[in-house]
């Protein structure tokens, strides 16, 4: 179980399998069936609304606390064997990852429950704030998307 | 013997704090140390309130050397 | 949309990397927001019921043709930008990738729901055998765990 | 004129058959494929059949240069 707050690019497969290596390191190789991968990256609104880039503040101990505990409450709701979280702050650039969650579990129906679950979770808990670059200068996100 | 008092994100740039120290006093709720530090009655609608990094209500009793945090609803992910 | 049979190991992450820079020269950098992985691998059932290793058959022609019409359906539910299936035939050793699905879309839930109706209906109708291998010979699993 | 007759998996290896070559007749139907091919009246319980990689019915009547196939449930992914 990982969280990590990047304050640059990071790169979502090979963060992915890094995890793996340590996770198979771990508990031996073979034991999950499944694995799922969710990765949530800017989307360039550039013609439609002038958005050409993206700050992400968050609130370092806490942010980190609640993804903790989104994870945990995953683990403990389905029988999954591991988890990795990495989340993006600081400026963003249209087409950088911004969150990544990964969950490992031995049948399909935990991997994808799970993984659905830690986002929306962190999509209404986890303390961090979007702010947009117009041409017209910035402004907060109010709401997330519902899905 | 103090509360430390954080702001994020569009309410940390509207009041123009970033953080601040408030002299504890027993029996303080958190709405009181919005109070105290923004002189505002009232929490902006949606405010989100967190003490000791944990989400809390407006009329959570605060502790000394607590740490209380305000901001607008998250939009992570 | 893509699908591809293997007759040998493959390696997921990087399929699905490759498969989004041909995605991303197509139709742009920054068009999707949400991509989903599914990674199905053979477990080590060594310890508890002998089993070593596994055989894969299939049906050249209509394996292909069956993933594609599946991948289409999920196109037609779905407001989702692309798909990339990938399965493994032949021999299989534990721990080894047997299926990887892959989503991308503007939204998560699109990603999320595209991809697990595509794994759902490659388990159910998608012509492939398995045939485990174990210390007193081969034997055919008889049916698909529901999930 | 003649019709393609395959089988898969532990079917297959059961019946010994990996693939059939069939004279046609018009009117035939996928179980006469398979009784003519087998020598069984019967499917098995289970068995899946395709004409021309598409999923069909025992019932349906199989046309000329047809490729007509008979598999077990499917256990892929």
């Amino acid at each position: 179980m990982a969280v990590y707050i990047k304050q640059s690019l990071f790169e979502p497969f090979s963060e992915v399998a890094q995890h793996q290596l340590q996770l198979e390191a771990n508990i031996g190789k073979g034991q999950y069936g499944a694995s799922t991968i969710f990765i949530g990256s800017m989307r360039d609104f550039n013609e439609a609304c002038d958005v050409s880039a993206m700050t992400l503040e968050y609130y370092p101990g806490m942010t980190e606390s609640a993804l903790e505990s989104i994870a945990n409450e995953a683990k403990e709701k389905w029988p999954i064997l591991d988890t990795l979280i990495v989340h993006r702050v600081g400026d963003i650039q249209p087409n950088d990852s911004i969150v990544l969650v990964a969950v490992w579990s031995a049948h399909r129906a935990a991997a994808y429950e799970a993984n659905r679950y830690i986002m929306e979770a962190l999509k209404s808990r986890a303390p961090f704030w979007k702010k947009e670059m117009t041409t017209s200068g910035g402004r907060w996100v109010e709401k997330n998307t519902p899905a | 013997m103090s509360i430390t008092v954080k702001f994020f994100a569009g309410l940390r740039e509207e009041l123009n704090i970033d953080e601040a120290q408030l002299d504890f006093v027993t029996g303080l709720t958190a709405l009181q140390v919005w109070q105290k530090v923004t002189g505002q009655p009232t929490l902006p609608t949606k405010t989100l309130i967190a003490v000791n990094q944990e989400y809390a209500s407006e009329d959570i009793t605060v502790n000394e050397n607590d740490e209380v945090a305000f901001f607008p609803p998250v939009t992570g992910g």
